[in-house]
């Protein structure tokens, strides 16, 4: 979605008053519950499955060097990342207050910190930046596995976890990705409230990935 | 109202062909495979359901398109007749065909709830144990309790409680006797259970099973046979099975212990002994029924030279030396101890090969040898007679491949394996 | 936002959409700061080895993770504020996928129902 | 043909002439669009209507050798997958396109580019699936594809890689469909049109979108996990790393039960309509109508495993699934009575289109039945899996879903094309359906109940399955012929029928307001609803005098609408200052790409890097160009 795209949208009648993409993206958000159920599902019902190790929360016995090993999730690390994440939804909501305020006066004497709450910009940018950094973690994450002898194809466990968070990487590649198009025209010709929408759309879609990996956080790392 | 003709003709003839047909279907002689004439407690119980379930259903049936046929000839437009009466509901009308099915569903429910928990109950624990495992494209049947190891003929013990243990050795496949008891899936990494008992009466009887899951391509060739047989003839062939092959010459020089122990191997580590004269029990081919007699037509691009004769001893060495003991195992010949087909041992004793689809007899057990998938598409047994296409391998068998004379050997030992 | 002056359904009870300003920095930062909080005390739960041994601790876990969810859908996706029709666009299909999630998990034995036999 | 009247066109009719091919590969007029689902479908509809003659043919005896077992395999596969997939989803979705604009009084869809993309990708990935046929190398899995045998290992072949790229990239299609439908039937009905005063046909397609919606992401994640499986070697199905078979089971019937809702609810919208329209009366019960619609829909998750009562669940799932399953026969049966007390005391003519909506009614009502004695678990174990079953599902998908097609056909023809089809020809089409489709169907219940299994190639001689075999087989032989006479009157009836006129049917809703075909803006101007029945309160008031009017409140109303009313004027978009989205043909080409980009994984990495380099490049032009 662009901001050159259909400029005058707005004038289009609708029945609920409502724009039509942000109808179209909780139809899609709620479409998504189901995909990410089913990836959840599938992870849940293998786990304690597979027939060789690694495992997530238990120690295995690594058939090639005969040691046991550790469990494999990296909890520390994950738990930063997760922070990571949350703290980017911050940063999406004031990059859309930032816009939907866009030319009102910022309060006489009001400090750095108020200012800056004003710039779109530097939001915007900080929402993909710790998107980035998310993937960051992710990739290291990954690596880390790998060397460690889980991969996609190693068993059950290997599958359904690279899998699942997988998608969500792919999810949130995607919308870091929107991010930085919004992050573009917002350089090209700055970004104000009649864009509000377009920051809305991107500002759901992030969240719903922010509030899926809450999900994953909990059910594939802590519970055991 | 002509239109009153047009539409009732068809409807009566439709009820008359289905009565008639309903009347049929309940005798099991013209329907060898018909659920409607149950021969267990287990199929009984889905038949008693089963009936319920027309019952309503008929009852359903005629009371909505009665309606409906009434609804539709009285109420055709007549001339200038424009405006009919525009009710546009009615509140009573409505809950009440909320209400009526929704009291006929209890009907159905409640025996249903009661049928699946004792049906799924567990089985009485003195029941006859029986293995099933299905292959692309047989059934391997095994009796923990009489050591006994057969493919795709099942013998039961009339008014005997049978309990079936359910695996798969590959995909899912599904066990079906229509006229014992309904259907379970073979699912890899689960085993499944269904259990019922053959009544009395059914001694003496035949009846044909099927794979009812689809499993690729010779999935409609996964048939077999079961034969309910006195408790006393069932002792007596389980005794028979159990033992090694009644052509059971020692082999001609025993070879040296690679270290490959199969089953077989075991089994020939004394000197087999003589062969034993009673052949023990197996069902009277002569009253198999016209159902339980394969009709499969041959492959006509394959054939075997009428009259060929073979030798079985010298079948029993080629067969030794050849492919086959690669899959095969004949209890009895140190050789024979492959898993992945199956297991040959009384193979003379069973009335049909390959899943079912052909009498056993020399000729189709040549033909098979020569070309199984042919005679069986999609077969996991190799092509082996010389000079023959392999429709899988796409290539024609040369060197290794038996000449005609060879199979008739093997089939001659085969046959020798009562 | 663009403001649309024109009321919603006639169907339904006149409800202005995007009426409620979304909420600022004042809110966002107690968002933020429970849902840290709430993370790092999912965490220090895990590692206390006699609470994830003891039976509270899966509950405990799913219910904090729900409280995350919702405070995330509430206020930074301003399900609170908007249009019900975007609550009803994902409410529905949220429950209808836990269901699912919960009736799978049933199915595989994860989780038991025992009848006494 | 037997047409008397002169072959003069109706005004601003569509042809390929006008504008030429290109404007067909560039519209995005939801009209077109929806014509190019219609004759689509229609001719996969007779690609899968061949397969089953050709099951058929190869059944009608005992032992016969008409194919080989390969050969069947892949084709009832694939008549199972053409007709589910591309057959009866687009022959909905064409009545989802053309009508539900028309029947809220908007002007377009939300996403009318997004639509043509819909459209597109359904055709090129419908081709994808079907095209490997003529080369034998067809899928060949059934049409829910089992796990394990699916997988590498007992599939080693292309032919499942088609199907779950295949399906894969339908999925896409109906995905975007349903997002584009949700939004337009929310946010673009006329002032006035609240949601229950929609037509039933609207509100069928409403919640069928969000069946599409919840349903398609399972199978998406199922195929997903089968498609890593063959191609990068993943687990999720492989029994020697411990895998669990029924993980694909479930999955799949979890999309797979609400499909099959997806594949009647339309039609029972389409014979919503036609069964009031021909009895002159208002549909009965409508909220009620609605809400069991609604109830459908949601029982609709509940109920999936009841395709798997062989399986060995143990006895508390099969009570559960038993119970929900049964549960759904009572909505459904409120349908069914509401329809039926639609005609009673109505004055009903016997055009075709209410034939066929009668037969729906009937012949549905056979196979709901016959579903709600496989509802019963221990019954199921002796009717799952044998011919019984397929017995049941042509009653509901041909009785069901077809019946209420050709109904809607009849019904919608005029709208269409702007001229009637042939009503003696009509009824021969019927009856012969009629005939024809019961004596295929009818005897199935039979031969399953006798025990023949289903999907095998061949069968043994002395089973007791000849008869009812050679009765299907002459049944099917009597649809070809009933068939052939539909597309002759269909193809005849579009250049040479009489012309029809707004409103031929004397019909209640608002697409019978406006010129047949409408013009691409469809209405000059937006009517505003008063009540359920627009058109008869203009037309027929006293038919409409017991319901509630009332007319949108102020400030509900745009500029550009006014009162109810008909319109026969046609001008051009331009002279009545009406924008329109400009034709396009990026969409096709994004639809393209990502059809490239999924034959990569069969054809080579250089495919899939091309396609999705096309993928992204002209959906990035697409995005940032305006839409009108
Ligand atoms: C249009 C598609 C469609 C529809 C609408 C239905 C509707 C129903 N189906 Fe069917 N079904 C299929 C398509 C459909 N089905 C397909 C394709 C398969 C096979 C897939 C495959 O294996 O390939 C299948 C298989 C299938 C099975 C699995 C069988 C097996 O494989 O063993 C079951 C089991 O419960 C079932 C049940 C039902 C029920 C209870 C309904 C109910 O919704 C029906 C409700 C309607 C009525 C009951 C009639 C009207 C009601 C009344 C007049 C009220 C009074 C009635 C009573 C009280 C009985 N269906
Ligand atoms: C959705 C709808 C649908 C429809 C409409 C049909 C229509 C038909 N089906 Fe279909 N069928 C399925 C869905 C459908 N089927 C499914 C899902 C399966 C399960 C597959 C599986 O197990 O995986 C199945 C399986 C199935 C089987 C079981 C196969 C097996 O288990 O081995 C059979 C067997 O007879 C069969 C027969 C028919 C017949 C005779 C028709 C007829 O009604 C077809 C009539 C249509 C025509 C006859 C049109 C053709 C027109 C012409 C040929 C005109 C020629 C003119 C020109 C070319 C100009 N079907
Ligand atoms: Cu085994 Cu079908
Ligand atoms: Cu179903």
């Amino acid at each position: 979605m662009s901001a050159t795209a259909q400029p005058h949208a707005h004038h289009h009648y609708t029945t609920t008053g409502l724009e039509h993409r942000k109808i179209a993206i909780w139809a899609f958000i709620g479409s998504e519950c189901m995909l990410f159920a089913s990836l959840i599902s599938t992870y849940l019902i293998y786990k304690g499955r597979s027939v060789v190790g690694p495992f997530p929360h238990e120690s295995w016995l690594n058939p090639a060097t005969g040691q046991t090993m550790k469990p494999i999730l990296n909890i520390p690390v994950t738990s930063q990342s997760t922070f990571v994440l949350l703290m980017s939804s911050l940063a999406m909501v004031l990059a859309l207050a930032a816009v939907e305020n866009k030319g009102k006066p910022v309060r006489e004497g009001a400090g750095w910190w108020e200012r800056s709450l004003s710039s779109s910009k530097l939001w915007l940018f900080m929402t993909a930046l710790l998107g980035t950094t998310f993937l960051g973690y992710q990739a290291y994450e990954f690596t880390s596995f790998v060397r460690e002898g889980l991969t996609i194809r190693t068993n059950l466990f290997g599958s359904s976890f690279f899998t699942l968070t997988g998608f969500h990487g792919a999810h949130v590649t995607a919308g870091v990705l929107w991010l930085l198009t919004l992050l573009a025209i917002d350089f090209k010709r700055g970004l104000g409230p009649k864009d509000a929408l377009l920051v809305d759309i991107a500002a759901l879609y992030w969240h719903f990935v922010d509030v899926v990996w809450i999900a994953i956080f909990t059910l594939v790392y802590l519970i055991r | 109202m002509h239109s009153h003709h047009r539409l009732r003709g068809p409807a009566i003839a439709t009820l008359t062909a289905l009565t008639a047909l309903t009347l049929a279907a309940c005798t099991g002689s013209a329907y060898p495979n018909t659920t409607f004439a149950p021969h267990s407690e287990f199929a009984r119980a889905i038949d008693a359901l089963w009936n319920r379930l027309l019952l309503l259903g008929v009852i359903v049936f005629v009371l909505v398109e009665g309606i409906l046929l009434y609804v539709i000839l009285r109420f055709r437009r007549r001339e200038g007749q424009e405006n009919p009466a525009h009710v546009h509901g009615n509140t009573t009308l409505e809950i009440l065909w909320t209400a009526i099915p929704a009291v006929i569903l209890v009907f159905i429910a409640v025996p249903t709830v009661r049928t699946i928990f004792a049906t799924q109950a567990r089985s009485t624990p003195n029941a006859l144990q029986v293995e099933v495992t299905g292959h692309q494209w047989w059934w391997e049947f095994r009796y923990p309790q009489y050591g006994v190891v057969t493919a795709n003929e099942l013998y039961l013990p009339a008014g005997r409680t049978v309990n079936f243990a359910l695996k798969t050795a590959d995909v899912i496949h599904a066990f079906w006797i229509p006229r014992l008891a309904g259907k379970r899936d073979l699912v890899a990494n689960r085993t499944n259970y269904i259990w019922f008992t053959p009544d009395s009466v059914t001694a003496d009887s035949v009846w044909n099973g099927t794979c009812n899951e689809y499993c690729g391509t010779s999935h409609a060739n996964m048939r077999f046979r079961v034969f309910t047989v006195q408790p006393s003839e069932f002792e007596r062939w389980a005794a028979h099975q159990k033992g090694p092959a009644v052509y059971g010459v020692a082999p001609p020089a025993p070879p040296p212990d690679t270290g490959k122990k199969g089953k077989g191997a075991r089994a020939a580590a004394p000197a087999p002994p003589p062969a034993p004269v009673d052949s023990g029990f197996a069902f009277s081919r002569e009253l198999m029924p016209r159902y339980a007699v394969p009709t499969t037509p041959v492959p006509t691009d394959l054939s075997f030279p009428d009259g060929l004769t073979g030798d079985p001893a010298r079948g029993r060495d080629i067969y030794s030396r050849s492919a086959c003991i690669g899959c095969h195992t004949i209890t009895g010949n140190p050789m024979s101890a492959g898993v992945i087909g199956p297991n040959l041992t009384h193979i003379a004793s069973r009335t049909s090969i390959a899943g079912a689809l052909y009498p056993n007899d020399a000729r189709h057990l040549a033909l098979w040898i020569k070309n199984a998938r042919k005679m069986k598409p999609g077969s996991i047994m190799n092509t082996l007679g010389k000079g023959e296409y392999d429709p899988i391998m796409k290539l024609t068998v040369t060197a290794g491949g038996l000449d005609d004379q060879q199979i008739a050997d093997i089939v001659a030992y085969l046959l020798s394996l009562k | 936002m663009a403001h649309d002056p024109h009321a919603p359904d006639a169907g339904e009870a006149p409800h202005h959409p995007e009426e409620h300003e979304h909420p600022n920095w004042g809110t966002y930062k107690w968002v933020a700061l429970w849902l840290t909080l709430i993370t790092i005390f999912e965490v220090w739960l895990y590692y206390i080895p006699s609470f994830v041994a003891s039976k509270l601790f899966i509950p405990t876990l799913l219910s904090m993770s729900a409280l995350k969810f919702a405070i995330v859908v509430m206020f930074y996706m301003h399900l609170k504020y908007d249009h019900t029709i975007f609550r009803r666009l994902f409410v529905g299909p949220l429950i209808i996928a836990i269901l699912t999630l919960v009736s799978l998990l049933f199915l595989f034995g994860h989780l038991a129902i025992r009848i006494a036999s | 043909m037997a047409t008397t009247a002169p072959p003069q066109s109706p005004p601003g009719a569509y042809s390929a002439s006008e504008g030429g091919i290109w404007s067909w590969l560039t519209t995005v007029d939801h009209k077109k669009i929806g014509q190019l689902y219609l004759y689509t479908a229609l001719a996969f509809f007779v690609i899968g209507g061949i397969e089953a003659e050709i099951i058929r043919w190869q059944l009608r005896a005992p032992d016969q050798h008409f194919v080989t077992a390969e050969q069947f395999n892949q084709i009832f596969t694939m008549h199972g997958t053409t007709m589910v997939f591309l057959a009866i989803m687009p022959l909905s979705a064409a009545f989802f396109n053309f009508l539900i604009p028309l029947q809220i009084g908007a002007r377009d869809v939300a996403f009318p580019r997004l639509n043509a993309f819909s459209y597109w990708v359904y055709l090129f990935g419908g081709l994808w699936i079907t095209i490997p046929i003529l080369f034998g190398k067809a899928p060949d899995g059934g049409w829910f594809g089992y796990a394990p045998l699916t997988t590498r290992t007992w599939s080693p072949g292309v032919n499942i890689d088609f199907w779950v790229t295949g399906l894969q990239i339908l999925g896409i299609s109906s995905l975007a469909a349903a997002f584009n439908f949700i939004t337009t039937i929310i946010n673009m009905r006329a002032p006035g049109m609240s949601l229950m005063r929609m037509p039933m046909f609207t509100w069928m397609s409403f919640v069928v979108q969000f069946l599409l919606v919840l349903a398609f992401p399972v199978i998406t994640i199922a195929l997903v996990f089968l498609l890593f499986d063959r191609f990068f070697g993943t687990n999720f199905y492989n029994v020697t790393a411990g895998a669990d078979p029924l993980l694909w089971q479930h999955l799949f019937w979890i999309f797979g039960h609400p499909e099959v809702y997806i594949l009647v609810l339309p039609a029972f919208g389409l014979v919503s309509e036609v069964l009031p329209t021909y009895s002159k009366k208002p549909l009965f019960g409508y909220p009620v109508m609605v809400y069991s619609g609604i109830l459908i829909g949601f029982l609709g998750f509940g109920v999936w495993a009841h395709h798997m009562f062989a399986v060995g669940m143990g006895p508390i799932a099969d009570t559960m699934f038993a119970l929900t399953t049964m549960l759904i026969a009572i909505p459904t049966g409120v349908k069914i009575f509401n329809w039926i007390f639609t005609m009673w005391g109505g004055a009903i003519r016997y055009t075709t289109a209410m034939l066929f909506g009668m037969a729906l009614v009937g012949m549905f009502t056979i196979g709901g039945i016959s579903g709600v004695m496989h509802s019963s678990p221990p019954a199921d174990l002796q009717q799952t899996d044998t011919y019984f079953i397929v017995a049941h599902f042509h009653y509901v998908l041909y009785g069901g879903s077809i019946m209420g097609i050709f109904a809607g056909i009849y019904h919608y023809f005029p709208k269409i094309t702007g001229r009637l089809m042939n009503e003696p020809l009509g009824k021969w089409h019927f009856w012969l359906n009629l005939i024809g489709f019961n004596l295929t169907f009818f005897p199935m219940h039979f031969s399953g109940m006798l025990g023949m299994p289903r999907r095998i190639y061949t069968y043994g001689a002395g089973q007791g399955w000849e008869g009812f075999n050679l009765a299907s087989t002459i049944g099917a032989l009597i649809l070809v012929v009933s068939t052939s006479i539909f597309l002759v009157n269909f193809f005849v009836s579009r250049s040479r029928g009489p012309v029809a006129g707004n409103n031929p049917w004397d019909a209640a809703t608002l697409e019978w307001s406006i010129p047949s075909p409408p013009p691409e803006y469809n209405f000059a101007t937006i009517p505003t609803v008063t009540s359920r029945y627009p058109l008869w309160d203009l037309t027929h008031p006293e038919r409409t005098g017991e319901i509630a009017h009332s007319g949108p409140k102020a400030g509900e109303v745009p500029d550009d609408a006014g009162p109810m009313h008909q319109e026969t004027e046609r001008k051009t978009a331009k002279e009545l200052g009406i924008p329109m989205p400009f034709p396009t043909i990026k969409p096709l080409i994004v639809a393209a790409g990502i059809v490239i980009m999924f034959s990569g994984l069969i054809f080579g990495k250089v495919l899939l890097f091309g396609g999705a380099i096309i993928t992204v490049v002209f959906l990035y032009d697409w995005l940032t160009s305006p839409l009108e």
